[in-house]
């Protein structure tokens, strides 16, 4: 690998890491179920873009599986079953944050701020795209905000599908190689099972309480 | 043929016959009958196999070579069950298997009353289960095992009390009997657990080794647990509240072995750390038992005066007891600090005394209330009166019980009191500092006490068996079995032995005191052929029961001298009571109970804080009423003020502290959330 | 062995002889202060007598406790008797018992009597026993403070011991922690004999009384043991007092002359105590019985002040 | 071939259950497939102790003396369960609560769960333990879904959506200790092997470590229900039907813990026990002092269960933070006894709530013994075991931390676990006693007195009174290397 196009190649993944950063924030403010969807799915995309662009420049074959799947998985299965999900179940439109936009935008913009103090000593580390574990804790903080600023139980899958593509960055971005293979197919497909999972409950709990609204779940206390 | 009468093979019998009854009784579950043989039979032989270990063991002197054996070994660290039977756990063991022995026989008569009510089979189960327990209690050489018979005990306990579950106060009284013996363990628990880092190991051997090593700071808190978690397990102010409730539910049968031995094991546990192991006892460690003693006797007393149902007072005078044995202790504590070994061994012989007295005679007077409950179905008082008619036996068994608690001569409790008497007025000139003022301060308390407890048994005994019955079951009672009367009778049989030779029984002492302190007494104590008891001191007072006894005897025929010389033609009419000129004696006439106590609880009003409502109904004058409903309440201020106010408080946190699960998810996720932040900057 | 028992059956007839005269004394002594001319001396003696030429009346209510209390309380009270030096200072039972003994076996012949109160059914019976285990309940803690002062002092709780450390210069018998204990033991006297001003021994007004209650039910013989029994009771409190605290004149040897002169110092002092007594009864009325504590409980303080006077203002 | 055999039996079973139509032979299946994992496990053991490591499929599987102690665990609860499964849902069925698909569901999903749970032991690699743990919480979270009601939907749902949070971050944990063993400029993919790693320590990045360490704690933790992310947890015990609340409480939340214990083991490797060993301590004792007043206020008789359990993984954790080897051979030896005693507590509360139709203590209570008295006889001595009463084992296991605490000088620390301890002693002993004693209120119901749950409780109460009478010697010297190994001095 020589140095300018190592430069070049760690320029695009800091800016797709941006990207995707953004379109966190993005997620975090805006109300529409459909949305937060897609918005998802081009995250990913900018997600697989690192991954090859990683793996193009290291040559490492078990990276552009990794994109692959990525790509397969959370850019076109996922989105596509989650729409159909919302489509099927006639879920209302409107997510209904617990806090507003300004509220939810400044407490991401904090824990932006703290996943750049927690990722500060790792950026001295000369690999590709290290400046971008900042990105990934952000990417998992923020997504981790998400989960409990949502009242709607599909919402809560997607920002936890985001908190999955924060740690995927960090995979891409802290191991330089991708993880083994056997590990990379085994995430996957405990993904894959894992929204399945989540989408066979929440068809239940929409049959269950004729709705998918969180607030009902609370029954069981103490 | 000599193995056989070997202490070591007698205890393992003794234990095997516990284990045989546990089974036997569980084996005859369906058939109550067999049952109650079984297990009842079985525990008796255990009494009687360890009766005969225990006293081999003691008139071995203090040269037997402890029996040891080990009963299986466990896989766990640290863990040894070594069963091994020194002088100290061989007085004791003598304690709970005479007592056994008595109140087993009696179970035999007693288990017809639970046929077709309750299973005999259980209860004879945990009966045997808490005798081994105990008996295991006072013959471990290894604390974790002695946990291990500690948890036992109190878990057979616990199902004891709770035996007839089906009253809500066994089970509230179970509960409480169990959490607070719980943490009493604890507290034991804890102060093994500092030995045991000093020492590296659970054996008490190893714990004496070590005990000198160990930093004064470390000794103290050692002391102040051992003394929480004993304390709690005999019963001393104010850890006592438990056993107040604990023993009147029980079947008798268990509450006089919980009251006349379980308790003692608290005792056993003080004498075994505070003697045994730890070594030298700053001044405070003796000061503080002598204190708690003296307040445990006067108030213990106290609320048992307060009491009428029989079985309940009979719990606070445990309580009573237990200061008194105390009292014993913690001065012998005090004059092992100033190097008085020989007083030392005088206090410790009167708190043994005591303790073996105290579990005769309570034992007795559990069976005996007991023998009522059975006959009359109530432990009110209030209900009885006149039983001394239709159960006459168990009336004399219960009035040598009663005067035997009471510390009257010639019997055993009066023999106690006076050794502790003795020691504590020969510890004032022991030391020059202020605190030997506690000497007979304590004495003056202890003598409060006594005749308090004099008071408590005049009502008692009066109040149950004298006078006209004050209700329907009182007036168709009948006698008690003979099994029941055998029982009670050989603890009659032994007050009158303890209180009229005491001389002869201390010999039995001196391998105790031997191991305790260094001292054998009994050759100094016992005078005149053993018919004299003194007190070590050559000028001393001496007093001897035998003497009294005799002397009474001979002095009988004096008033009949007088019969002749003035009377002899004076009849005996059986006429009506004087009844100021009414139309006739009612039951409803009678003192109760209540009024007995009266001018005592007036006196104390201030301690007992008693509520009383008065409603009168009257048409023209107030000396006039119609109706008039008085109700009286006394509750005990260590419960309303700190027991029922901290079990509040804990309530209200627990159900504050419920809101933290109130079912929203986004809560839950909030809290993991906060918890990664904090573990991350503390990462970082 | 002889002398033993020939004192053993002196002091005997001394206990059994004199009781009922320190009762007649003070009966006809407490009529002379309130001007009334009074019963004679021997005024017991005849009471006695009459008593137990009388035919009895046993409630139909009482059990065998009933007829065994007075043989218990008359022999407790004679063996405790006969641990009291009165004569000579070697009491006859003194090896049998010492002051701790002598306390107990009171308090076993006021167990028995309070359950011969109890016994017959009746309300007055309780009533008496009741205040009496009571009274004597919180008079037992001076008591014993009281004899503790002494037997401290004396190295030993044995009455014979107790009294020869308390021989020498009499300068001795005037100290503060003596006087203080003396006054304690006096009260408990006057409580324990049931004495104005806690029991009034002459009334039978059923509310007000105590020892009259609780032996309302019996007559006769009984009856006769009873007063015999509380005369020697207060025979044997007196002669403790006056022994232990004035062992003045006390035979140490038993030889005649000296056993003489003993007798009669123990006479006067008896009369004076007596004396204490009957004027103490006369310029005082009876308290309520809630009252009674307060007494008590000076009692109490006084004896606790006679120890630390003793032991710590030396 | 056994660690195979471990993994296969479980699998081969479920895809039986999957093909076949009587139920008697997927209760069969499934009882073959555990004890046959049973048997393989006490072959392991003797192979562990004879060879210190076992490794399989080129060192795909691995098993030390810790695994092999997991191993044991999860086949006895999981023989345990599926004895007990099969007269449960008999009773279900005939109660219509549940139709014949979601009982093959159970026969399939209990399998999946079981071999999930022992690959998580016998991963050799980090990220294959990672995913193995994630297939054991989703197939778990079907499984407390199985009645499909409003609450065990929510607690499904709650189950599902935090541990699949918690395992994200544990999976970023996995990713910092990954990337902490990458060599500076190597081209080489390093190995993501224990083995590996355990033997590059040295060469570790620190920092990475602490984060990673932090991360697996929170994510790992979660599913090993240490406070305060326990929260799913006495809902997903209350809803689940009771063999696989038995499953969850008996050995989930431990295997949960034995993945956090590898990191554990490699951080204390790197940098000393002191931090890894004093987070886990705090979060141990964290737990156990939560547990004891929500057990003492508690209304529901399945999540008391659940609070206990907490209580029980937290004394596990904190006798492992406490490093000693004493606490931790103590912390193990909980670990198995408490294995043995839950299930059974469970077992009973499911017969309970088979006959009583609510786990409402209240309406449950008082009284109960005159109802069902052999059940609860069974939850008797096991709730007697649980309060750590001897004697039962759990008194010796709590005891041997607390010896090994005190001997290790955390005096004040031990103290403050003994606290814990009496608290929720005092709150279990009140409740149970409220429940099991007394009169009851209603007449005794008419159906016959439930055996249903003898054959799995008597199993299980006499492994535990066997075990706690007499320990045999290679189960000590097995739990004596699994102490040394997570003390870091075994292989």
């Amino acid at each position: 690998m020589t140095g300018p196009q190592s430069e070049l190649a760690s320029q695009w993944i800091t800016l797709l890491a941006a990207g995707m950063m953004v379109i966190q924030l993005l997620m975090a403010v805006q109300r529409m179920i459909l949305t937060s969807i897609r918005l998802f799915a081009l995250q990913s995309l900018l997600l697989t873009s690192i991954a090859a662009i990683i793996a193009y420049c290291h040559n490492a074959t078990d990276l552009y599986w990794a994109a692959g799947l990525t790509l397969l998985g959370k850019v076109l299965f996922l989105p596509w079953l989650l729409a159909r999900l919302v489509r099927r179940m006639q879920i209302h439109q409107e997510i209904e944050p617990l806090l507003n936009s300004p509220a939810s935008m400044l407490i991401c913009g904090a824990l932006t701020v703290l996943g750049y103090v927690v990722a500060r000593p790792f950026t001295s580390l000369e690999r590709l795209g290290n400046n971008t574990l900042a990105v990934a804790i952000t990417l998992l903080l923020t997504g981790f905000f998400l989960m409990f600023n949502r009242r709607k139980a599909i919402t809560q899958v997607l920002a936890l599908l985001s908190v999955e593509n924060g740690v995927m960055l960090a995979a891409v971005a802290l191991a330089s190689y991708g993880m083994p293979l056997v590990v990379e197919l085994g995430i996957f497909f405990d993904l894959m099972v894992a929204v399945m999972v989540l989408g066979i409950l929440v068809y239940r709990i929409r049959e269950t309480f004729a709705s998918v609204d969180l607030d009902k779940l609370s029954e069981l206390k103490g | 043929m000599t193995r056989f009468f070997s202490s070591g093979f007698l205890l393992q019998a003794a234990l095997l016959a516990y284990a045989a009854g546990i089974v036997g009784s569980l084996l005859a579950l369906r058939r109550e009958k067999a049952a109650g043989h079984l297990g009842f039979g079985a525990a008796i032989l255990g009494g009687l196999c360890g009766t005969a270990s225990a006293v081999l063991a003691l008139v071995g002197g203090a040269q037997i070579t402890p029996p040891a054996f080990e009963l299986w070994r466990s896989g766990v660290p640290y863990l040894r069950l070594t069963v091994q039977l020194d002088a100290l756990g061989a007085f004791f063991l003598l304690v709970v298997s005479a007592v056994a022995i008595a109140s087993s026989l009696y179970s035999l008569g007693y288990a017809r009353g639970f046929y077709g009510r309750k299973n005999v089979g259980i209860l004879g189960a945990f009966y045997n289960a808490l005798l081994l327990a105990m008996t295991l209690v006072f013959c471990s050489s290894n604390a974790f095992f002695f946990l291990i018979s500690w948890e036992l005990m109190a878990l057979t306990g616990y199902c004891l009390v709770s035996f007839e579950h089906e009253k809500a106060e066994a089970r509230d009284a179970g509960v409480l009997f169990f959490i607070m013996s719980h943490l009493g363990t604890g507290g034991v628990l804890l102060g093994f657990l500092l030995l045991f880092r000093a020492s590296g190991d659970f054996g008490f051997e190893g714990f004496r080794a070590a005990a000198g090593g160990m930093s004064a700071g470390a000794r103290n808190a050692a002391f102040v647990l051992f003394l929480f978690g004993f304390g709690m397990k005999a019963g001393i102010v104010p850890l006592h509240v438990w056993l107040a409730e604990a023993h009147p539910v029980a079947p008798s049968n268990a509450s006089a072995l919980l009251s006349g031995v379980l308790i003692k094991t608290g005792v056993y546990g003080l004498l075994r750390v505070l003697f045994d192991v730890l070594g030298e006892p700053p001044n405070w460690w003796g000061v503080t038992v002598l204190t708690l003693g003296t307040i445990s006797a006067v108030l213990g007393v106290l609320y048992a005066l307060m009491e009428h149902d029989l079985k309940r007072l009979l719990a606070y005078h445990s309580i009573e007891n237990i200061g008194i044995i105390l009292i014993g202790l913690g001065a012998a504590l005090m004059f092992l600090h100033t190097h008085h070994p020989l007083l030392a061994t005088l206090a410790l012989i009167a708190g043994l005394y005591h303790t073996l007295n105290h579990a005769v005679f309570k034992a007795l007077l559990f069976l005996g209330a007991g023998a009522v409950l059975h006959a009359t179905g109530t432990r009110n008082m209030e209900k009885m009166g006149g039983l001394i008619k239709r159960m006459p036996r168990t009336a004399l068994c219960f009035l040598v019980g009663a005067v035997a608690i009471s510390a009257l001569p010639p019997l055993n409790g009066f023999i106690s009191e006076w050794l502790t008497y003795q020691s504590l007025l020969q510890g004032f000139t022991t030391t020059n500092s202020l605190v030997r003022i506690l000497f007979p301060l304590s004495g003056a308390m202890l003598a409060l006490t006594g005749a308090l407890a004099a008071a408590c048994f005049v009502k008692a005994f009066g109040i149950t068996f004298l006078a006209q019955p004050r209700s329907e079951p009182a007036a168709r009672a009948h006698e008690a079995p003979g099994t029941m009367l055998a029982g009670m009778g050989l603890l009659v049989a032994a007050c009158f032995f303890l209180g009229l030779f005491p001389a002869t029984f201390l010999k039995l002492l001196d391998p105790v005191t031997a191991q305790l302190t260094g001292l054998q007494l009994s050759s100094q104590l016992g005078l005149a052929h053993g018919l004299v008891l003194g007190n070590t001191l050559p000028e001393g007072g001496t007093v001897s029961t035998l003497g009294m006894a005799l002397m009474g005897v001979c002095l009988l025929p004096a008033p009949w001298v007088l019969w002749l010389g003035f009377g002899r033609r004076a009849r005996t009419r059986i006429g009506p009571t004087w009844d100021c000129g009414l139309l006739g004696l009612t039951p409803a006439m009678e003192y109760t109970a209540t009024g007995f106590s009266k001018p005592i609880r007036m006196i104390f009003k201030a301690l007992f804080r008693p509520r009383r409502e008065v409603q009168r109904e009257y048409d023209y004058s107030p000396y006039f009423a119609k109706t008039l409903r008085f109700e009286s309440h006394i509750e005990e201020a260590f419960v309303t003020r700190l027991y029922r106010p901290f079990k509040g408080a804990v309530l209200r946190f627990s159900r504050r502290l419920r809101a933290l699960q109130a079912g929203s998810i986004q809560a839950y996720l909030i809290y993991i959330f906060i918890t990664l932040l904090v573990l991350l900057l503390f990462a970082l | 062995m002889k002398g033993m028992l020939l004192s053993l059956a002196l002091q005997l007839l001394l206990l059994l002889a004199l009781a009922p005269l320190v009762s007649g004394c003070i009966r006809n002594w407490k009529a002379k202060l309130q001007n009334r001319r009074g019963p004679p001396l021997w005024q017991p003696y005849f009471d006695l007598a009459k008593f137990l030429g009388k035919d009895m009346v046993i409630s139909e209510h009482a059990s065998w406790i009933f007829r065994a209390m007075p043989y218990v309380l008359f022999l407790s009270t004679l063996l405790a008797g006969l641990m009291v030096p009165l004569v000579s200072a070697q009491a006859p039972l003194s090896l049998f018992g010492d002051a701790l003994a002598l306390v107990g076996l009171l308090a076993l012949g006021r167990f028995f009597l309070a359950l011969g109160g109890l016994d017959p059914a009746s309300a007055f019976g309780g009533m008496g026993s009741s205040r009496e285990m009571t009274i004597s309940a919180i008079a037992e803690p001076a008591l014993m403070l009281a004899i503790f002062t002494v037997a401290i002092s004396a190295g030993s709780t044995n009455l014979s011991q107790m009294l020869l450390a308390a021989q020498g210069p009499a300068w001795r018998l005037l100290n503060p922690g003596h006087v203080l204990a003396f006054a304690a033991l006096f009260i408990v006297l006057l409580a324990e004999t049931g004495r104005i001003p806690v029991d009034n021994p002459a009334t039978h007004l059923e509310l007000t009384m105590i020892h009259e209650a609780m032996i309302l039910e019996y007559s006769g013989r009984y009856l006769a043991l009873l007063e015999w029994s509380a005369a020697i009771k207060q025979l044997v409190l007196m002669a403790l007092l006056v022994n232990v605290f004035f062992p003045v004149g006390i035979a140490t040897r038993l030889t005649l002359p000296a056993l003489g002169l003993s007798f009669l110092w123990l006479a006067a002092k008896l009369l004076a105590v007596a004396g204490a007594v009957v004027l103490v009864e006369t310029t005082n009325a009876k308290l309520r019985l809630f009252r009674v504590p307060d007494l008590l409980s000076t009692a109490f303080i006084l004896a606790t002040l006679a120890l630390f006077s003793t032991f710590l203002f030396q | 071939m056994r660690l195979t055999l471990l993994l296969a039996a479980p699998v081969a079973a479920a895809l039986f259950c999957l093909v076949v139509r009587s139920r008697r032979a997927m209760e069969a299946a499934n009882i073959l497939a555990f004890g046959t994992a049973l048997a393989a496990g006490v072959g392991l053991l003797g192979e562990v102790l004879e060879r210190q490591v076992v490794t399989e499929w080129g060192e795909f599987l691995r098993a030390d003396a810790l695994s092999a102690w997991m191993v044991l665990l999860i086949s006895v609860v999981s023989l345990g369960s599926a004895l007990y499964a099969g007269r449960y849902f008999r009773r279900d069925l005939a109660a219509g609560t549940v139709g014949p698909g979601r009982v093959r569901e159970f026969f399939v999903l209990t399998p999946l769960f079981t071999a999930g749970m022992l690959l998580v032991v016998l991963a050799n690699n980090l990220g294959v333990m990672w995913f193995a743990l994630e297939s054991t919480a989703l197939s778990s979270v079907l499984l407390v879904a199985l009645y499909n009601r409003r609450t065990s939907l929510e607690a499904a749902w709650k189950y599902v959506i935090l541990g699949s949070l918690g395992l994200a971050l544990a999976l970023l944990g996995t990713v910092f200790t990954y990337a902490a063993a990458i060599e500076k400029g190597s081209p080489a993919l390093p190995s993501f092997n224990w083995s590996h790693l355990m033997a590059v320590t040295g060469q570790l990045d620190h920092r990475m470590i602490k984060l990673a360490f932090v991360l697996v704690l929170v994510g790992y933790g979660t599913k090993a229900g240490l406070a305060p992310m326990h929260t799913w947890l006495p809902d997903a015990h209350s809803e689940a039907p009771s063999p696989t609340s038995a499953m969850l409480s008996g050995v989930s939340l431990k295997v949960a813990l034995y993945a956090l214990l590898r990191f554990h083991i490699l951080t204390a490797a790197c940098l000393g026990p002191s931090f890894s060993g004093t987070l886990l301590l705090v979060f141990g004792l964290g737990s156990m002092c939560l547990a004891a007043p929500f057990i003492l206020v508690q209304t529901n008789l399945k999540r008391l269960l659940a609070y206990s359990s907490l209580e029980h993984v937290g004394l596990i954790c904190a006798g492992i933070g406490l490093n000693s080897p004493l606490t931790i051979f103590g912390a193990l030896l909980h670990m198995g006894y408490h294995a043995l005693a839950k299930p059974a507590l469970f077992f009973a509360a499911g017969n309970i709530h088979q006959s009583c139709h609510t786990l409402q203590m209240r309406l449950i209570g008082p009284g109960l013994v005159k109802r069902l008295p052999l059940t609860v006889l069974g939850m008797a001595l096991a709730g007697a075991a649980a309060i750590g009463l001897p004697p039962f084992g759990l008194f010796y296991s709590e005891m041997t931390v607390l010896n090994g605490g005190f001997s290790a000088g955390c005096t004040a620390t031990s103290t403050l676990l003994l606290a814990a301890i009496l608290a929720s002693f005092c709150g279990l002993l009140y409740q149970f006693s409220r429940i099991l004693l007394g009169v009851p209120k209603a007449a005794p119901p008419s159906d016959p007195p439930a055996l249903d749950a003898v054959p799995a409780m008597g199993l299980m109460l006499c492994a535990l009174l066997l075990f706690s009478f007499w320990l045999p010697e290679p189960l000590t010297s097995l739990m004596r290397q699994a102490a040394a190994i997570i003390q870091g001095k075994g292989s």
